[in-house]
């Protein structure tokens, strides 16, 4: 049970391989990854996230409490970064270990529907027109009504 | 003495990140208004409310919530992470 | 788009990062990997996978295509092993990248509930007391009727 | 002649993984017919046909199936695999 917020890229493959390894306890692994698209019109320079430190862990630290409480999880792993990244760059990565499939999967489903809508990050936009905080959407909102 | 957050846009538009305020207000929502009557870069920044979320003690709430004993109150947009 | 049935182990880790890096065009990957388990009891020696070569890949990429006809996909992978594996040894994986997370949650799932009811492999477990097949769960069937 | 494939226990009650086989049968369930008449292990694989799936040409059908034009057509147990 890890979470981690941090600057610095993290290792995708590396990170999936730990999680996953020997994992003989849990026979159902589902990671989701949050990478930096580049806009419709093609001219994303960077991407910054703003987070609040000490908010941030705390609020992760409940999402994933959240999450083991309601289902079967053996492990779970939250990666978020914060800073400048580009187009293509890795934002950020949930991992789940469950005896069953539909708990993974739906554990999974759950960590990012909270992370998205209630761990305290920003992100925002620079392009050659300028820098843009990027707008919530009402369906991250409602995605939550499910749970 | 409660100190005061701001982040993303928010910050941006009062222009600092965090300062320490000197208030008598027992609600966020009483903070609120004391901040909005200060100066206009306030009164800007919380011109929608329902544009805004507040964590007390960092964890998310409400502008209805009591500020007796809170050491800090952070203003800021809807969470755009993941 | 790559389906891949083979004996020898796969890298995870090398996979996932082959599959996800430098993405921009689809925000979100989501992977699922299915590794042998310890029996209940603890006692699982190995685990053989059999399955029906030919058919096997044209099941698969049946399935796939179908997930692609569904989804917004940019790319999907299913790697599946056959042959003699022990606890802990990974299986099975499947990816999928799209725009949406909603869309890569929902394809990875719908892939796996195919893959397991209507892909030829049948799993026989070996432990100190014999050989079994594995029956196949009427929830995994059922799973089916939610697409 | 239709080549006739077995898999995982059927196989294994069968006695072997594949088989060239002269019939006249025109569905699955026909060819079913003829091979439980050759042997007892046949019998006994095809006890009861709601255990077992079929595939005619690589495609997962039903023991209704027609066998016009087939060149294969496989039996097994549900699958397992993921």
């Amino acid at each position: 049970m890890t979470v981690r917020v941090q600057e610095a890229p993290f290792d995708l493959g590396a990170e999936t391989n730990a999680f996953a390894t020997g994992r003989s306890d849990a026979g159902a692994v589902v990671t989701f990854t949050g990478i930096v698209r580049d806009l419709a019109r093609g001219d994303l320079d960077r991407m910054v996230i703003e987070h609040y430190p000490g908010m941030t862990e705390r609020a992760l630290e409940k999402i994933e409490a959240d999450a083991r409480a309601r289902w079967d999880l053996r492990d779970c792993l939250i990666i978020h970064r914060y800073g400048a990244m580009g187009p293509g760059d890795m934002i950020m990565m949930v991992a789940t270990a469950s005896p069953h499939r539909a708990d993974a999967f739906q554990a999974a489903e759950f960590l990012m529907d909270y992370l998205k809508s209630r761990a305290p990050f920003w992100k925002k936009e620079i392009t050659s027109d300028g820098a843009e905080w990027v707008a919530s959407k009402a369906e991250d909102e409602d995605a939550l009504g499910r749970w | 003495m409660i100190d005061v957050l701001y982040f993303a846009w928010v910050r941006e538009r009062i222009g600092l990140p965090k300062e320490q305020v000197e208030t008598n207000a027992t609600t966020v929502g009483e903070l609120v208004e004391e901040l909005k009557a200060r100066e206009e870069r306030y009164e800007a920044a919380f011109a929608d409310l329902s544009a805004l979320r507040v964590a007390v003690d960092q964890d998310l709430t409400d502008f209805d919530a009591p500020l007796a004993g809170v050491r800090e109150v952070a203003f800021f947009p809807p969470m755009t992470g993941g």
